[in-house]
């Protein structure tokens, strides 16, 4: 751990994670007022912290990078946390309810009495931003241990998270699940980072980075790598270990699973970003883009691309329940991502952080980096899938049948149109945006990841876009029954609608989102990308960056 | 400071060390999937995170610094927070079930 | 904005007008209301088209006018730009004509939802429209994919009783044909980025032109292999024969609107696309795959004329006759005989198919309204009791058997002459056989020409079995115990009301007009089609200029073999 | 007014007649004279061809073009609707008009009363208007216009009485048979744009002898191409099935369509186009055989024929291969003559059978018939004009005609050409036997009748008929019926002294110059087919008119050849065995292919994905330890794939 840089100045860049675990704090505090409408405030507080964070983030994103965090990709660290404060406001608000309706659960069913305290609204609030705030350390990691810490700290809460969202036996079972296996999936990037800094002798992402790029990739830091790869390939559910996701999404409540389906995904990202950051993408020698990731571990990303790809899809197509498909959706999403950290990120021309406020940045145009980038394409599918999950898992969690479970099954949601069109129609439009329907948010992402697959050179690029081109055909099957079944079927007047303004609420404005993505928010959340994921070179001098006013 | 002139750990000692880290990593492992207590489940993870800790120090020595160790450090307190909760866990699951058998939960499959 | 706001008016317009069916006025939910209003509106949009026809300068059919273009995501070069040039032109009237003649012709078939109805097809007319201007290659592909989700919600929500299944095939078919389509797509735009020196290197480029000029540098293989993917995604949509099984599984199943939509305006997406964009941009890949799409077109001519020919179900007969038809079409544009009449001969054919095909589901789904069955056992003889409704059908049946004097003989007679005059690359026909003397590409396209030509006489049996079977004869027709309790006439046989008069005699008039006048139409296609094929053509006079041209004043002293002693 | 507005006004004044009638029939007040219209429209045609062929159409020199509009010209391919008046065309205009007027006034009379009389007049203009578009065609494109619009007009006129299922089975049957035909005549029309680069007749006919030569394979395959368009619309050999059955339609569209015009529109076509035909001299051969073949045929059906208009239909199928006999041995003048007299007389016997039918409430069984010269004396006398002529009675038009044709086939003087007089002869004999056989039959003997059970019009056809309609035959009213018929019988004795120089002329583009030992061998031939003629009605008189029952006795005497002769050599069993069946066959083989195979392929592929959704969720038992135990394994097959991967890149 060096502490080169003064102390307070890694504090000052820490801001968001801090103004995260203040809510918190706070949250814990109104949960535990005595008083009923205090502890109501406490889900405000949680949503008001989360937004506060996100401006903090991007307030401080025009200060020089100098914290830790990787040296070549100054602007993804912020770029993540905006997106992780947005879509983690978002997830609040659609979590709001889960806590309160345990009471009426316990009301309703006078179930055997549960617990000794009675109400413990506060620290459901206060596990959804300590994990929040976990994935933004996560982005910002410069060290080995910090990510491992960071890793944990997401994971750890939302374990309790689905173990206390609601009062039957399968959330305890899917919690479980998720926390023994989480453990084991701990171990092995464990492992995997003990025989990184066993190959470099460093434990600094910068210094391994640079120890790597002066004396190659030794066997020993290979294992290592791809042994973090497959575990934090656990956090994203992507193909070796994604057994679990089916069970674990099924059983937790509904706005919980869609917080597993989106947070620790983006935190996974992040982290992959960074270890892979450690043996690969070096500026290259003539200064026109990065090295390749070294071949035996560009091809185990491959694989597990396309394994991830494959296996989401056709297990969606047998799932009888809902959230049992958002699984597999999940897994098959992952899939496509993971093409984006096959291209890589591309070299950003050499002139540096540009002055100005965040926003001002997002806007600037960087047409030329935008074709080759991994990375953007990443961040862009990224956004545009957590909010269709978002959205789509949302609309969900608001349905509950005649005798109070989650409406998940295939007809126990048909005929949603007559009873609550404005639901249909979201679930409608955030499974079309998933299915890269093409005037909608997913389309963009989609259209970026076959850019940048194909552009990276690769001699696997057209195997790998006719991949992700036949798999997000077969992925029409599910996500177009769904549509359909919402849509069409026939009324059977069972669904009636929870009581969760909230929750619609975050719903619609993450619809309204994706059909924005497809519209005019594309541009901008484009740049915004691509700057985040354009690798500052600090090092190379000016002269051999060669780059003309429209890109190489 | 370079590793080499610090080490006083040749190769083949570094290599002994490393592989008893590997088989109690492995051993955990192997622990996790054939045993059906939860508790014991735990405690096999809890030895992968012992066989990691090995490594680690194993790798420290070798490279003269102590960043290794430090690592360590951070890893015993991770696997304590983890007990705490497999745990808080494992009775919440008992207090249900009565049993500590894993394979009373398979509720969801297919 | 850009410069000329027409052509995106005419897509805008009834998206709008679909838009407006959605909000929440009470009045539209009555089942007259909605339908007045769309009538209204799809008029409207045939103003439009008019208007675009109007200002659009005859002159020069063949170069693209009002041009422009929105722009979508500059990063990626994705723009909306659109242009209309004779070929697209005559397509949007033909989807701007159509279009009211469906929704006047839905009132009785739409029991419930009407408005719901009229929703989709307003929605479906911008996809069209919209694929119709576009001139590049992702807003294409972004029409042609948004027409499928209409069309399924027409045929799944209002179709009969196997909708589902028939709605979830087509899609899934289409869906999977236009993904490999992207990917060809996608391909060719990536090529154009890496390749050095070009002007449009380290660019994405989508737009037509660069994308022809692009296609152009690629290699032989590279060629065969995306126009492969692009005959894949839009061969479902022509049908082409191995791809066509969907076709009349959903016909039986899609509502009368739906049919004529499908079969009228959808289906001409195939061949407009491998026109518009396949053709001029991968020359050497379509010299390659020419032979084998021409065996395919006429496997399909002859096998769905004789499928048709058995068939029970009228609508499913008139489907497999459409397969049939549009082999021709196929066949034609394929052939690159020279001055490319088989290519103007298809995009005639089309059109009129187009008119035919879409007057004859019409007459069946009137048929439906009155007896609720397509079953041709069950039906005989109706000319006694609607003589209207039979003169009307014997009007489409004849025109899409190609009678001279109507306009399917137009198309069929420049398809054939085309396909005759063909000419193949000899390395692609290298393998058969010289036979009569004549090296093979030079009887192979001849072969093709006469095998489709039966098709003709299979297509006389078919039509005739047809109107023989349900206009002639003596009258049978399916007794209904319950009369008249849906709003249906007791005698379940009254002749054509003035509502589908109304709807009949544009299209019969259409059909009639270009087969008695057809120059203007063929004169502003042909410098259009020209312009397309000129790429391969080009290509094909330096491989074979051996081949007696046209003129008479060539000797002819080809490698023909002498002729016998007289 | 000028020669090309008077030549554009010929098809398309007959045209407006259609609409006129069509749009009259709707009216109930004007049904009954949108006959007269129809009528007055073909006759205002006629008028305006005699005005042609009067000022200069009939001479060479004088022959012009008319280009009405440009109908479809594509890239080099010039079609427009243009028309060539010249000897040839204006004499079939003739022929077409004149005839197609006078059976139109019979029409008018015989159609009475029939409720839907404006489609059949409708239909009726619409085929003058198609039949004169192809005569006067000037290129192959609008040739095939008229060529398919007479096909539909008869498809329209067969199935007049769409009532019956015979009726629109007919109809069916010829449009299909001629729609093969049309195949052979496009692929013809391409032939012709290869190798001329036009398909302008003019232009053709003046580069066929050049062409000949270097034309190649292409070049000999367009007249079999055309030849084989001929066969289907004139009803030769292969393809004369529909011309017995189109006999279902009313009696004037018969004698009209099936008799006068639409089938000697093959003949036509040859004559056209004869210098291509006569550059390849096997082509001529095979018409020549293929003609005789028909007409020795066609007689021998005929003999043993029941059917009033059946053995009429026969006859048309055999004169029509006498006239392919004559383009086939190279005198195109002589089967054009033979055309023209043969319209006269078929028109006139088909409308006196018209007239027996109709007297006789539909029935057409010749056996249930006898004596009717007593009822209709006027009938009994017209007919047997007609059979004088078409048996070739010396001095009558039919007797010219075919004897031009005879002499012609013995010019031939090769073998071949010798054993095809013989059986031309042959078939002369037969004709004239065939011909009285009915003759005597039906008018001589006592009276016997039969009515016919349903009135031959619709049921509309009532008490208003005009005469009260005792139930026993009534001769026809003079007008509008019998007297078209005088004129017709005039045509049909006189027809050959007039026409035979101007139509030889007309033909050939020049006087026909006999030399001096062709026109000896015409004397012997005149001298041997008239005595055969003779021998023929003689042979008819005695077995059917002074002893009856000898006939009886005869055709005990060759039972089963009379079955064979009576069953028409079950040639439409044999097609339909061989050819419709089959395609049926095939039909119903590839529609269970198409579902099974190529759907069951797509349904396969769409299934793959599911199949393997249902594999992978195997894996999902639910158990912590399967999780785990999956994850083991993913683990373990990366650790491999990184071995291999090593072991790969060091290599």
């Amino acid at each position: 751990m060096n502490f080169s840089a003064p102390f307070f100045e890694l504090l000052r860049s820490l801001l968001p994670e801090f103004t995260l675990l203040g809510g918190a704090l706070l949250c814990l505090l109104a949960g535990l007022s005595p008083t009923a409408s205090v502890r109501r405030v406490t889900a405000l507080v949680a949503v008001g912290s989360a937004l506060l964070s996100t401006l903090v983030a991007a307030s401080m994103s025009h200060l020089p990078q100098s914290g830790p965090g990787p040296v070549d990709l100054p602007e993804l660290p912020t770029f993540l946390k905006i997106i992780i404060g947005l879509l983690g406001s978002l997830l609040l608000m659609g979590v709001a309810k889960v806590p309160d309706r345990l009471r009426q659960v316990l009301d309703a069913e006078n179930a055997k009495p549960f617990v000794a305290g009675d109400d413990y609204r506060g620290e459901f609030f206060a596990f959804t931003l300590v994990s929040m705030a976990g994935a933004m350390l996560c982005a910002g990691a410069g060290d080995l241990v910090w990510l491992l810490l960071a890793l944990e700290l997401v994971s750890l809460p939302s374990y309790v998270m689905i173990a206390c969202s609601r009062d039957d036996g399968r959330a305890q079972e899917s919690a479980i699940k998720y926390f023994f296996l989480g453990a084991m999936a701990a171990a092995i990037f464990i492992y995997g980072f003990a025989l990184m800094y066993g190959a470099t002798g460093h434990t600094g992402i910068a210094d391994i980075r640079a120890h790597v790029q002066a004396h190659g990739v030794s066997n020993l830091m290979l294992a290592g790598v791809a042994l973090s790869v497959v575990g934090i390939g656990f956090k994203i559910a992507a193909a070796p270990l994604h057994s679990y996701v089916l069970d674990v999404y099924e059983g937790a409540a509904t706005p919980v699973t869609a917080f597993l389906a989106v947070i620790p995904k983006i935190a996974g990202f992040a982290a992959l970003i960074l270890v892979l950051g450690t043996v690969g993408w070096f500026p290259s020698k003539d200064g026109r883009g990065v090295t390749a990731l070294p071949p035996a571990i560009w091809s185990l990303l491959a694989v597990m691309a396309m394994a991830s790809m494959v296996i989401g899809n056709t297990l969606g197509l047998v799932q009888k329940n809902v959230k049992r498909v958002m699984g597999c959706s999940s897994i098959a999403q992952s899939g496509y991502l993971l093409l984006g950290l096959l291209a890589g990120p591309a070299l950003m021309a050499g002139d540096g952080a540009v002055e100005g406020s965040a926003w001002e940045r997002m806007t600037v145009h960087a047409s030329a980096l935008a074709s080759t980038n991994g990375l953007g394409a990443l961040c862009v599918y990224l956004t545009v899938y957590g909010l269709g999950t978002i959205g789509l898992l949302s609309a969900l969690g608001c349905l509950v049948d005649k005798h109070g479970h989650d409406a998940t099954g295939w007809d126990s949601l048909a005929g949603l149109r007559h009873r609550h069109p404005l639901l249909a129609i979201i679930i409608a439009l955030c499974s079309l945006s998933l299915m890269g329907l093409p005037v909608l948010g997913g389309f963009v992402g989609k259209i970026m990841l076959a850019d940048a697959t194909l552009a990276a050179h690769s001699s696997l690029a057209v195997v790998l876009v006719l991949f992700l081109v036949l798999n997000s055909a077969v992925s029409a099957a599910y996500y177009l029954r769904l549509t359909h079944v919402v849509l069409l079927g026939s009324d059977n007047n069972q669904l009636d609608l929870l009581p969760v303004q909230s929750r619609r609420v975050a719903a619609l404005t993450a619809a309204i989102a994706v059909l924005a993505m497809g519209g005019f928010l594309a541009g901008p959340l484009l740049r915004a990308a691509n700057r985040a994921a354009g690798m500052k070179t600090v090092e190379m001098d000016m002269q051999t960056v060669i780059t003309s006013a429209d890109g190489r | 400071m370079t590793p080499e002139t610090m080490s006083s750990m040749s190769q083949t000692a570094l290599a002994h060390y490393l592989a008893i880290g590997a088989i109690l990593f492995v051993l955990g492992l192997i622990g996790f999937v054939t045993r059906r207590n939860l508790i014991l489940m735990f405690l096999c993870t809890e030895m992968m995170f012992q066989g990691i800790a090995v490594t680690m120090i194993a790798f420290a020595r070798y490279h003269g610094n102590l960043a290794g160790q430090a690592f360590v450090i951070f890893i015993l307190t991770v696997a304590a927070c983890e007990a705490a909760l497999a745990l808080g866990l494992v009775v919440l699951l008992f207090r249900r079930r009565r049993t500590l058998n894993a394979d009373a939960w398979n509720e969801m499959k297919g | 904005m850009p410069t000329n706001w027409i052509l995106p008016l005419q897509m805008l317009l009834p998206m709008a007008f679909a838009g407006i069916l959605l909000l929440p006025i009470k009045a539209l939910n009555e089942r007259k209301i909605a339908w007045l209003y769309s009538a209204f509106t799809s008029m409207v949009s045939l103003g439009v088209a008019i208007l675009i026809a109007i200002r659009f300068d005859w002159s020069n059919p063949g170069h693209v006018q009002i041009p422009g273009e929105f722009a979508w995501l500059p990063e990626l070069g994705l723009r909306f730009s659109f242009g209309v040039d004779s070929i697209s032109i005559a397509l949007l009237i033909l989807t701007a004509l159509l279009m009211p003649v469906v929704v006047v012709a839905s009132l009785l078939e739409v029991k419930h939802d009407m408005r719901k109805f009229q929703f989709w097809l307003h929605v479906l007319e911008a996809a069209l429209m919209g694929s119709f201007m576009a001139r590049d290659l992702v807003f294409f592909y972004t029409c042609f994919e948004i027409t499928l989700i209409p069309l399924f919600f027409l045929i799944a929500q209002f179709g009969h009783h196997d909708r589902l299944r028939a709605a979830k095939v087509m899609f899934f078919y289409a869906f999977t044909g236009s993904m490999v389509m992207l990917a060809g797509i996608f391909y060719v735009a990536w090529w154009g980025y890496q390749s050095q020196g070009a002007p449009w290197s380290g660019q994405w480029h989508w737009d037509i032109e660069s994308l022809w000029a692009i296609g152009n540098t690629m290699s032989r293989t590279q060629q065969t292999c995306i126009l492969g993917a692009f005959v894949l995604g839009l061969g479902i949509k022509t049908p082409l024969f191995p791809f066509h099984t969907w076709l009349p599984l959903v016909h039986t199943e899609a509502p009368t609107a739906g049919s004529v939509d499908l079969a009228g305006l959808v289906l001409k997406l195939g061949p407009y696309g491998l026109l518009r964009f396949a053709i001029p941009m991968l020359p050497l890949g379509v010299l390659v795959l020419a032979p084998w799409l021409g065996a395919l077109a006429v496997i399909g001519v002859i096998a769905a004329a004789l499928i048709a020919w058995v068939q029970t179900d009228a609508k499913k007969l008139v489907a497999y006759s459409s397969i049939s038809h549009m082999g021709f079409a196929v066949l034609a544009l394929f052939a690159f005989d020279k001055g490319s009449i088989g290519a103007t001969g298809a995009m005639v054919y089309m059109l009129s198919h187009g008119l035919a095909t879409g007057g004859l589901f019409i007459c069946l789904g009137m048929l439906y309204d009155r007896f609720q069955t397509r079953d041709l056992d069950r039906l005989s003889g109706l000319a006694k009791i609607m003589p209207l409704w039979a003169f009307f059908f014997g009007i489409f049946a004849f025109a899409s058997v190609g009678l001279p004097g109507l306009s399917g003989f137009v198309g069929e007679f420049l398809c054939l002459i085309g396909s005759f005059g063909g000419r193949y690359d000899p390395a692609a026909v290298a393998g058969l056989p010289t036979f009569l003397g004549m090296a093979p590409e030079l009887w192979l396209p001849k072969v093709y020409a006469v095998l489709a030509g039966s098709g003709v006489v299979l297509a006389a049996i078919y039509v005739l079995h047809l109107l023989g079977r349900v206009a002639f004869g003596p009258l049978k027709r399916p007794f209904f115990e319950s009369t008249g309790e849906h709003g249906m006439d007791k005698t379940h046989g009254h002749d054509l009301s003035s509502r589908e008069t109304a709807i009949l005699v544009p299209l019969a008039l259409a059909c009639l007009l270009i087969g008695i006048y057809p120059k203007p139409l063929t004169a502003a296609l042909e410098p259009a089609v020209r312009g397309l094929c000129a790429t391969v053509n080009g290509k094909l006079d330096a491989l074979n200029p051996a081949i007696p041209a046209s003129t008479v004043s060539s000797s002819a002293a080809s490698s023909t073999a002498p002729a016998e002693a007289p | 007014m000028n020669k090309t507005l008077l030549a554009a006004l010929i098809p398309w004044v007959p045209a407006l007649g259609a609409l006129v009638c069509a749009w009259m029939g709707t009216r109930q007040t004007l049904r009954k004279f949108s006959g007269w219209a129809c009528v007055a429209s073909v006759l205002a045609s006629f008028v305006f061809t005699c005005a042609l062929a009067g000022n200069g159409g009939l001479k060479e020199e004088t022959k012009f073009t008319v280009e009405v509009f440009d109908w479809i010209s594509v890239g080099g391919l010039q079609g427009g609707m243009s028309y060539l008046i010249d000897p040839l065309a204006c004499v079939m205009l003739l022929v077409v008009t004149g005839i197609g007027s006078l059976i139109a006034i019979y029409a008018v009379g015989y159609m009475k009363g029939d409720k839907h009389i404006g489609r059949f007049f409708a239909a009726v203009a619409l085929f003058i208007f198609a039949m004169t578009t192809l005569v006067m065609a000037k290129n192959l494109l609008v040739l095939f216009l008229g060529w398919e619009g007479v096909g539909f007009c008869s498809y329209l006129l067969i199935g007049y009485y769409y009532g019956k299922d015979s009726a629109v089975a007919a109809g069916k049957k010829a449009f299909i048979v001629n729609r093969i035909g049309d195949l052979g005549f496009l692929i013809g029309i391409f032939l012709c744009w290869t190798v001329f680069g036009t398909i302008d007749i003019p232009e053709i006919v003046k580069q066929a002898p050049a062409l000949a030569l270097t034309g190649g394979i292409l070049f000999t395959l367009i007249p079999f191409c055309l030849m084989l368009a001929a066969f289907g619309k004139s009803a030769q050999l292969p393809l004369y099935v529909w011309l017995p059955d189109a006999m279902a339609g009313p009696t004037p569209v018969s004698a009209l369509v099936h008799a006068a015009t639409m089938v000697t529109s093959g003949v036509y076509l040859i004559a056209r186009l004869f210098p291509v035909f006569e550059a390849v001299p096997a082509a001529l051969a095979v018409i020549a055989v293929v003609g005789c073949a028909t007409a020795l045929l066609a007689a021998t059906i005929a003999l043993c024929n029941n059917d009033l208009k059946g053995v009429f239909a026969y006859s048309t199928v055999s004169q029509l291969g006498y006239m392919f006999l004559g383009l086939g041995t190279g005198h195109p003048e002589a089967s054009v003559f033979h055309l023209v007299t043969h319209a006269f007389f078929k028109a006139l016997l088909f409308l006196t059978a018209g007239s027996v039918m109709h007297a006789l409430a539909g029935q057409l069984d010749i056996r249930k018939m006898g004596g009717m010269g007593r009822h209709m004396p006027v009938t009994k006398w017209l007919m047997f004009l007609g059979c004088l002529a078409l048996a070739g009675f010396p001095f009558t038009s039919g007797f010219f005609s075919k004897d031009a044709i005879l002499a012609g086939v013995l010019e031939g003087g090769t073998p071949l050409h010798k054993a095809l007089f013989a059986v031309a002869l042959l078939t002369a004999f037969l004709t004239a036997f065939y011909t009285f056989r009915l003759w005597f039959t039906v008018f001589s003997g006592e009276t016997k009748f039969e009515m016919g059970d349903e009135h031959h019009a619709e049921e509309g056809h009532d008490a208003h008929h005009g005469d009260a309609h005792a139930h026993e035959p009534h001769e026809m009213p003079w007008w509008p019926m019998n007297l078209p018929l005088v004129l017709l019988a005039v045509g049909a004795l006189a027809a050959g002294m007039i026409f035979s120089g101007p139509i030889t002329t007309a033909v050939l583009g020049h006087a026909e110059h006999l030399t001096e030992e062709a026109h000896h061998t015409h004397q012997t031939v005149m001298f041997i087919s008239g005595a055969v003629a003779l021998a023929g009605i003689a042979a008819a008189f005695v077995t059917h008119a002074w002893k009856r029952d000898l006939s009886v006795k005869i055709a005990a005497a060759f039972a089963p050849a009379v079955r064979v002769l009576e069953g028409k050599w079950f040639v439409d069993e044999l097609y339909d065995f061989a050819i419709v069946k089959p395609l049926w066959l095939l039909g119903q083989i590839l529609f269970v292919l198409d579902t099974v195979l190529i759907d069951g392929l797509v349904r396969a592929v769409a299934a793959i994905p599911g199949l393997i959704g249902r594999l992978n969720r195997e894996g999902q038992g639910g158990r912590m330890q399967g999780h785990a135990l999956a994850m083991l394994t993913g683990l373990a097959l990366v650790a491999v794939f990184l071995l291999y991967a090593l072991h790969a890149q060091a290599r």
